[in-house]
């Protein structure tokens, strides 16, 4: 009895600190296990949120960007019930949202039928069509997690993308399928001509499937799907088959997946080959990886940071690749909660109201961090235009100043803004430290 | 009357040791049933080929006369057995009360379900409430499993052998390596927990065995040397001499 | 016949190279369970290594030189990076390797730029060894045989005949006994991944200048290799070899032979059917097999893995 | 949280976009080609040629429409249609009204019928599709728009031209074409099956076959079925690391004959050819670079040379655009009309510096013009491609190829407004 005594005795709040860092697979005790309703606010505040954006960013390329986010948030969503909640890795998961949108591209020339469907019911066929394929693949796939099934949905996801150049009749070849989504049956007078009108099909689309993924996650299939990607043996021994319960799992991530082809086919009206390729579905690894697996929302924060990252870095710098590749790999090593997890480290500080602790802390280091950082990557820019800038093509733009890469002045600022950057932070870092600890630290335990 | 668990010349072989020799046993319903025996006899073993962990190389289980033959372990479960594990076998990411819930899903018709919602149904959350409340850890409900203590973490992984309503279960030395007062008030939940069930359990601790038991099977090399009341058994010279001397020695 | 002989050869060439890869890669995985998807990330780096150092120093320098630099990387990967992430869990494991293959990819392009680098077969070796029946056979890839079988049986007698070789054999069934019995792990699992990318950094100085040294050559093989483990059996060396020679063997008979599945079908008794231009399945009747040579390995594992789910060799589970 | 990420990362995202859509006053031309990725090297060349021809044909010389500077905006699209077609939006937004491309037929594909799409469904801000190099037939046959125009002889004109050469030559009895598992493979299979026996019935197609596209690591055992059939010629519409890895194989393993081919010269690809591939391999191109087409064009490449001396001037197509889009824009009096701006491309006669007359025909605005047979070789060669000392010289010339080639276009222009 004493070890429970002692147990209860322990203030709340102070669990073991990796729980908070590092545990991936967190999610369970985020999810409020014991109350009887679902939190709304954060979904109304998505809601409002969304419709509230284009009045904001009224660009078109704004627009198209904020599409591409949503699709790749339900679709990194979708990913996330396989490799977060059911704790399967796959190498191949771009197919059934290709197969998905693809699907879709054929409805869209089946030009009796779609006359007569309005656009919005159209990714329901990606869907199903996503999900008939899973219920085909994880049929044999799921008999196992770990290797196997990642190895597995490797080869199939080969084969598949390599079908899509043999089989030309349903995948269009190199070039693809094409066609118009303005020829479905008007929506209420909607046509879908512009680019806002199907920023809000998107929208609705991504708070439907995003409000359906995550009561999947309440259900008790779903409940189960944590329990076995946690311990599949405990699971058979309560009565579910692991592997029946990865295949549900499996199969509703096909149809959400499916989902996502059939907004993909919308919002561009044309699937190809990299629809369904290897680098996509590594892609989608990456993205929901980054956002962090252990949280529903990890998946959002991440599709959205890559989508920055991959249209607008891009802009900006040719090496938009190599910084990405830096950041997933730190981002791999140091906070394998990703970021999701790197925000839900300060819940339970915001729980102990000492969140004005780390204000002043933050400032410190992090600022001093992120400019030497920028430094940082200014060198690099730097280094690459000097290296494989044409001769004679001296000049070079970083963050909006023009110089000449082959002066010796840029060289030495930047050199120094990322050396008395970085050399601050890591001066301020043991004060952050501390302020972290004693913000984390409940009154009554130090005193 | 059928018993409730029947095993019929059960052997067991890894290659060439032979770990399970031919046991016959027969356990009635509602008894509780101690099986005993020295290291290495093969304890776990028996209770892995009776809950399909591992496939039998010979023999049959039968569960209320039913054969187990080419069941799956859940196929077994939802039959009625439902069996614990020597080295804490729980969801360590998950709150102890959805440890507890988990395990009431199948036998509450839930089954593969994703049009309920489980915090909104009652029969769960009380359920759960109450099995908590049976293994004293409603305290503890909303911290990850892993977390607990070690007699806490034993106490919950019965929580959930007993959660499904099973009326066979099988406790795998719930009580290893724990102190004598954590020993005391794990027997006790048994006792709490078992109550009208059949209970199997493997067990070191002679204290729990003769406190708990109605019948006590010895295993000794793979074979059941002898099966009986406590005092029988332990009156019995081969135990005495293949086993019990020793361990009751080691008792005082 | 001749045909038959000189494709066998062709063929021993490519499984020999993809064993050197899959030899490290399947050592790595079954000591350490890392599915190191940089492996041929390495192998870039041999081949772009060697093109650096044989500039200067010509290419025997180059085929000693690269594999240690590389070696060297791998075990500095291991030491700062995997061993970070090890407590992780494997998951992220295998996500570090697959950042890491991005990024040495872009690292590459960021320094030898995005370009073919002319890397080329050393003059003293630039020559026709013999020729069958007008198929020449390239000295070249004579020695690339013999660099292979050289490798492949030194690695036999390191892991058999060597304390150190004992060691990794008894990590590779039984990791925690050979912890248990004092022995330093994580410089084993160090040494182990050293030695098994300094291996792809060989075969990338020998294959750079026949396949071609370029950004996207690490992705070309990437996933092969993988399968080629996989269908081997994770932890077997033997498995590796045997695997990797029936791939090299039949994608080159594969892509040898014009068999097209109309033959196929019509072999097995399905007429073609008259108005195949308008057929839905008309793309299916004509894929001939080059055209699949190189998917041929996929549904090769996709197949294992449904029913022999441990490989040709292996003895656990993958 | 969510919240406030989502913000965060969404007004930098308007920062970024909004930052170069301020100022607009310079003729902007978008170049949407793949700057990252595999096929980057193809496309920094081109962008560079791009900037190069604005900068020296143009800027350098007083501009257009009375001064106004022209401006080329590199848009990396790492060779997938989404991306070009999110960059697409972006250029759009950011006022730019001419968009070149060339790399990858699918990519172009999918803007031609983007941009088909966004003109119709956006009067006002059209755009114009200026194609330098996707050759696909179908984009000024069946999918043929009013915006797209191809500086590029396609794929067919290209194949008429080398059959054309191919059936001169008496030597040639056995033929063997292999290429890459994809449209533009089978398009170049096609019409070469059909052109030589158009015009060499004796010739003896050997081989015909293709292989996936990028995945092939060796090609020794396709060289091999080259060299048994006992072919006298190769014909293959391979590009980047296939073309490569197969040349380098067919060579190796023991062919002796020429190599026809669209795509093995420039970026790393002479210079990774180098001694073998001397006198073997030919390429089928527009534009003479030895000897040069004129002495403008000279004083042209040498310049670039100045300023990229590891360069290549591998595709003077890239010249000719921007020639006849300051033209075309010089006639129309505006550049911001890009429908009187592609009334006056249409049917334009344009005598290039690269030799010959240049004449967009209107029924397809497919361009015709020259072409010519090169060879791989390091004798007489003025200008060599990456710094090899080899290059590729001229061994024959068709004039105005495929003149009168029948198209399927029909041509559909907007109503005169």
């Amino acid at each position: 009895m004493s070890q429970i005594e002692q147990a209860k005795n322990e203030p709340k709040g102070a669990r073991p600190k990796e729980q908070i860092t590092t545990d991936p697979s967190d999610a369970a005790q985020r999810m409020r296990a014991g109350s009887m309703i679902i939190p709304v606010t954060p979904w109304v505040i998505a809601a409002v949120l969304l419709v509230l954006m284009p009045f904001i960013f009224t660009d078109n390329s704004a627009i198209t960007i904020m599409n591409q986010m949503s699709i790749t948030i339900i679709f990194a969503l979708a990913y996330n019930m396989l490799l977060g909640q059911g704790g399967m890795l796959s190498f191949g998961h771009a197919v059934y949202a290709g197969v998905g949108g693809f699907f879709c591209m054929h409805v869209m020339n089946w030009s009796d039928f779609f006359a007569g469907l309005p656009l919005p019911l159209l990714p329901l066929f990606g869907g199903l069509a996503g999900m008939s394929l899973a219920l085909v693949v994880g049929s044999f796939s799921t008999r196992s997690a770990g290797t196997v099934f990642a190895m597995i949905s490797l080869g199939i996801g080969e084969l598949i993308a390599a079908c899509s150049v043999i089989i030309v009749a349903f995948f269009g070849g190199e070039e693809g399928v094409s066609g118009n989504r303005t020829y479905a049956q008007p929506f209420f007078g909607v046509e879908f001509l512009q680019q806002i009108d199907v920023y809000y099909l998107i929208a609705f689309w991504l708070i439907l499937s995003a409000l359906l993924m995550y009561l999947f996650s309440r259900t008790p299939v779903g409940r189960m799907a944590n329990a076995v990607r946690d311990n599949p043996e405990r699971a058979e021994f309560l009565g579910y088959s692991a592997r029946w319960v990865r295949y549900y799992s499996f199969v509703a991530s096909g149809f959400f997946a499916g989902i996502a082809g059939g907004l993909f086919a919308i919002n561009y009206e044309i699937l190809t080959e990299e629809n369904l390729n290897t680098a996509s579905s590594g892609v989608i690894l990456l993205v929901t990886f980054l956002g962090g697996v252990g949280f529903f929302f990890g998946p959002i924060i991440g599709a959205i940071a890559f989508t920055l990252l991959q249209t607008v870095l891009s802009l900006q710098t040719e090496l938009w690749a190599f910084y990405a590749g830096v950041l997933f790999v730190a981002t791999v090593m140091f906070f394998p909660g990703g970021l999701a997890g790197l925000l839900m480290m300060h819940v339970p500080v915001f729980r102990l109201g000492k969140a004005r602790l780390l204000i002043i802390p933050y400032l410190k280091t992090l600022l001093p961090a992120a400019i030497g950082l920028l430094g940082l990557a200014g060198l690099v820019e730097l280094v690459f235009h000097y290296r494989h800038a044409a001769t004679g093509d001296n000049e070079m733009t970083v963050f909006w100043t023009t110089f000449d890469s082959h002066n010796i002045l840029p060289w030495v600022v930047l050199i120094a803004i990322a050396g008395i950057g970085l050399g601050i932070a890591k001066k301020t870092a043991p004060s952050l430290l501390e302020a972290w600890n004693e913000a984390t630290t409940p009154d009554g335990g130090t005193r | 009357m059928t018993p409730a668990l029947e095993l019929k010349g059960l052997r067991k072989s890894f290659g060439k040791a032979e770990i399970i020799r031919g046991i016959d046993l027969s356990i009635g319903k509602a008894e509780r049933h101690a099986v005993i025996g020295p290291n290495g006899a093969g304890k776990s073993t028996l209770f892995n080929l009776i809950t399909a962990r591992f496939p039998p190389t010979e023999g049959t289980v039968k569960l209320h006369g039913q054969d187990l033959t080419g069941m799956q372990p859940f196929q077994i479960n939802r039959l009625g057995l439902s069996r614990s594990f020597q080295i804490t076998n729980i969801f360590p990411k998950m709150t102890v009360f959805e440890n507890v819930r988990c395990a009431l899903l199948w036998s509450q018709g839930y089954k593969y379900s994703f049009w309920h919602m489980v915090n909104r149904k009652r029969d769960l959350t009380e359920g759960a409430e109450a099995i908590l409340e049976q293994i004293n850890l409603t305290e503890r409900r909303n911290l990850p499993a892993g977390v607990l203590s070690y007699a806490e973490q034993r106490a919950l992984e019965i929580g959930i052998t007993i959660a499904g309503g099973a009326d066979v279960v099988m406790l795998d030395e719930p009580t290893a390596g724990m102190s004598n007062s954590e020993t005391d008030y794990i027997t006790d939940l048994i006792l709490k927990v078992t109550e009208g069930k059949t209970l199997i359990m493997v067990e070191h601790d002679m204290g729990v065995v003769f406190g708990l038991a109605d019948r006590i099977s010895v295993l000794v090399y793979g074979e059941i040397i002898a099966t009986g009341k406590p005092e029988d058994v332990r009156a019995d010279p081969r135990v005495q001499e293949a086993y019990l001397g020793a361990a009751l020695e080691a008792e005082h | 016949m001749d045909l038959i002989l000189v494709n066998l050869i062709d063929g021993l060439v490519t499984g020999l190279l993809l064993f050197m890869l899959s030899a490290g890669l399947t050592l790595i995985f079954s000591m350490m369970g890392v599915l190191n998807f940089a492996h041929a990330s390495f192998y870039m780096l041999g081949a772009y290594f060697a093109y650096q150092i044989s500039l200067a120093l010509g290419f025997w320098m180059g085929l000693l030189i690269a594999p240690l630099i590389v070696g060297v990387m791998g075990a500095g990967v291991e030491r700062y990076g995997l061993r970070r992430v090890h407590q992780y869990g494997h998951v992220p494991e295998l996500i570090f390797t697959f950042g890491l293959a991005l990024l040495i990819e872009e690292l590459v392009q960021f320094i030898w730029g995005k370009n073919q680098m002319a890397y080329s077969v050393p003059d003293v070796l630039n020559f026709t060894a013999f020729a069958i029946s007008g198929n020449s056979i390239p000295a070249y890839k004579i020695f690339m045989i013999f660099i292979s079988i050289a490798i492949f049986i030194g690695l036999l007698y390191v892991l058999t005949k060597t304390r150190v070789g004992m060691i990794i054999q008894a990590a590779l069934s039984y990791p925690r006994t050979v912890e248990a019995l004092g022995h330093n792990v994580p410089l084993i699992f160090m040494g182990v991944f050293g030695v098994g990318t300094a291996l792809a950094g060989v075969a990338g100085v020998i294959a750079g200048p026949v396949l071609g040294t370029f950004p996207g050559m690490a992705f070309v093989l990437g996933s092969i290799v993988f399968v080629t483990i996989v269908i081997g059996g994770l932890g077997s060396l033997w498995g590796a070899l045997v695997a990797s020679l029936l791939i090299g063997w039949i994608t080159t008979f594969a892509k040898s032979y014009n068999i097209a599945m109309s033959d196929i079908l019509n072999g097995i008794g399905i007429v073609t059917p008259t108005d195949l231009e308008d057929n839905i399945f008309r793309d299916l009747w004509t894929v001939t097999s080059p055209q699949i040579a190189d998917i041929l390995p996929y549904i090769l594992m996709v197949l294992i893995l449904i029913f022999r789910p441990y490989g040709l060799f292996g003895k656990r589970a993958a | 949280m969510k919240k406030l990420t989502k913000m965060g990362a969404v007004s930098a995202l308007s920062l970024i976009v909004g930052a170069s859509a301020a100022f607009a006053e310079n003729i902007k031309i978008a170049f949407i080609d793949p700057l990252s990725g595999p096929f980057a090297s193809t496309g920094t060349n081109g962008l560079h040629q791009f900037e190069f021809a604005v900068e020296y044909m143009i800027n350098d010389k007083g501009g257009v429409l009375d001064g106004q500077t022209m401006e080329v905006v590199g848009f990396d699209n790492k060779t997938s249609p989404k991306e070009s077609l999110i960059q697409l939006q972006v250029a759009i937004d950011q006022g730019i009204r001419y968009i070149v491309q060339g790399n990858s037929s699918g990519v172009a594909h999918a803007l031609t019928e983007a941009i088909d799409k966004h003109n119709r469904r956006n009067p006002d801000s059209r755009v114009l599709f200026l194609n330098y190099a996707a050759v696909d037939p179908a984009l000024t046959n069946e999918n043929c728009n009013f915006w797209h125009f191809r500086f590029d002889a396609n794929a067919d004109i290209k194949m008429d031209a080398l059959t054309d050469v191919i059936a001169e030559n008496q030597d040639i009895k056995d033929v063997y074409i292999i290429g890459q598992d994809y449209s533009f493979g089978k398009a170049v299979s096609a019409a070469a099956n059909s052109m030589l026996k158009e015009k060499r019935p004796d010739i003896e197609v050997v081989g015909d076959e293709l292989h996936p596209i990028g995945k092939v690591k060796d090609f020794t055992p396709y060289a091999r079925k080259v060299v048994q059939s006992g072919a006298d010629a190769v014909i293959t519409g391979n590009w980047g690391a296939d073309m490569l890895g197969l040349g380098k194989s067919i060579i190796e393993n023991g062919f002796e004959g020429p190599i026809y081919t669209y795509y093995a010269a420039g970026s790393g690809m002479t210079a990774a050819f180098g001694e073998s591939g001397k006198d073997r391999i030919r390429l089928i191109a527009q534009g003479a670079i030895n000897p040069i087409g004129s002495e403008e064009a000279r004083d042209l490449y040498n310049a670039f040379l100045k300023k990229y001396p590891e360069g290549n001037i591998d595709q003077s197509r890239i010249f000719n655009t921007i020639g006849m889009l300051s033209k075309a824009i010089e006639q129309a009096g505006t550049a911001d009309d890009v429908v009187a701006v592609a009334s006056q491309l249409e049917g334009m006669e344009y005598d290039s510096m690269w030799g010959g007359t240049l004449y967009m025909r209107p029924q397809d605005h497919q361009l015709i013009q020259d072409m010519h047979i090169a060879v791989h070789t390091n004798d007489d060669i003025e200008f060599d491609y990456d710094q090899s000392g080899f290059g590729v010289k001229n061994e024959s010339t068709i004039e105005m190829a495929s003149k009168d080639i029948a198209t399927s276009c029909e041509m559909q222009r907007p109503d005169p407004s």
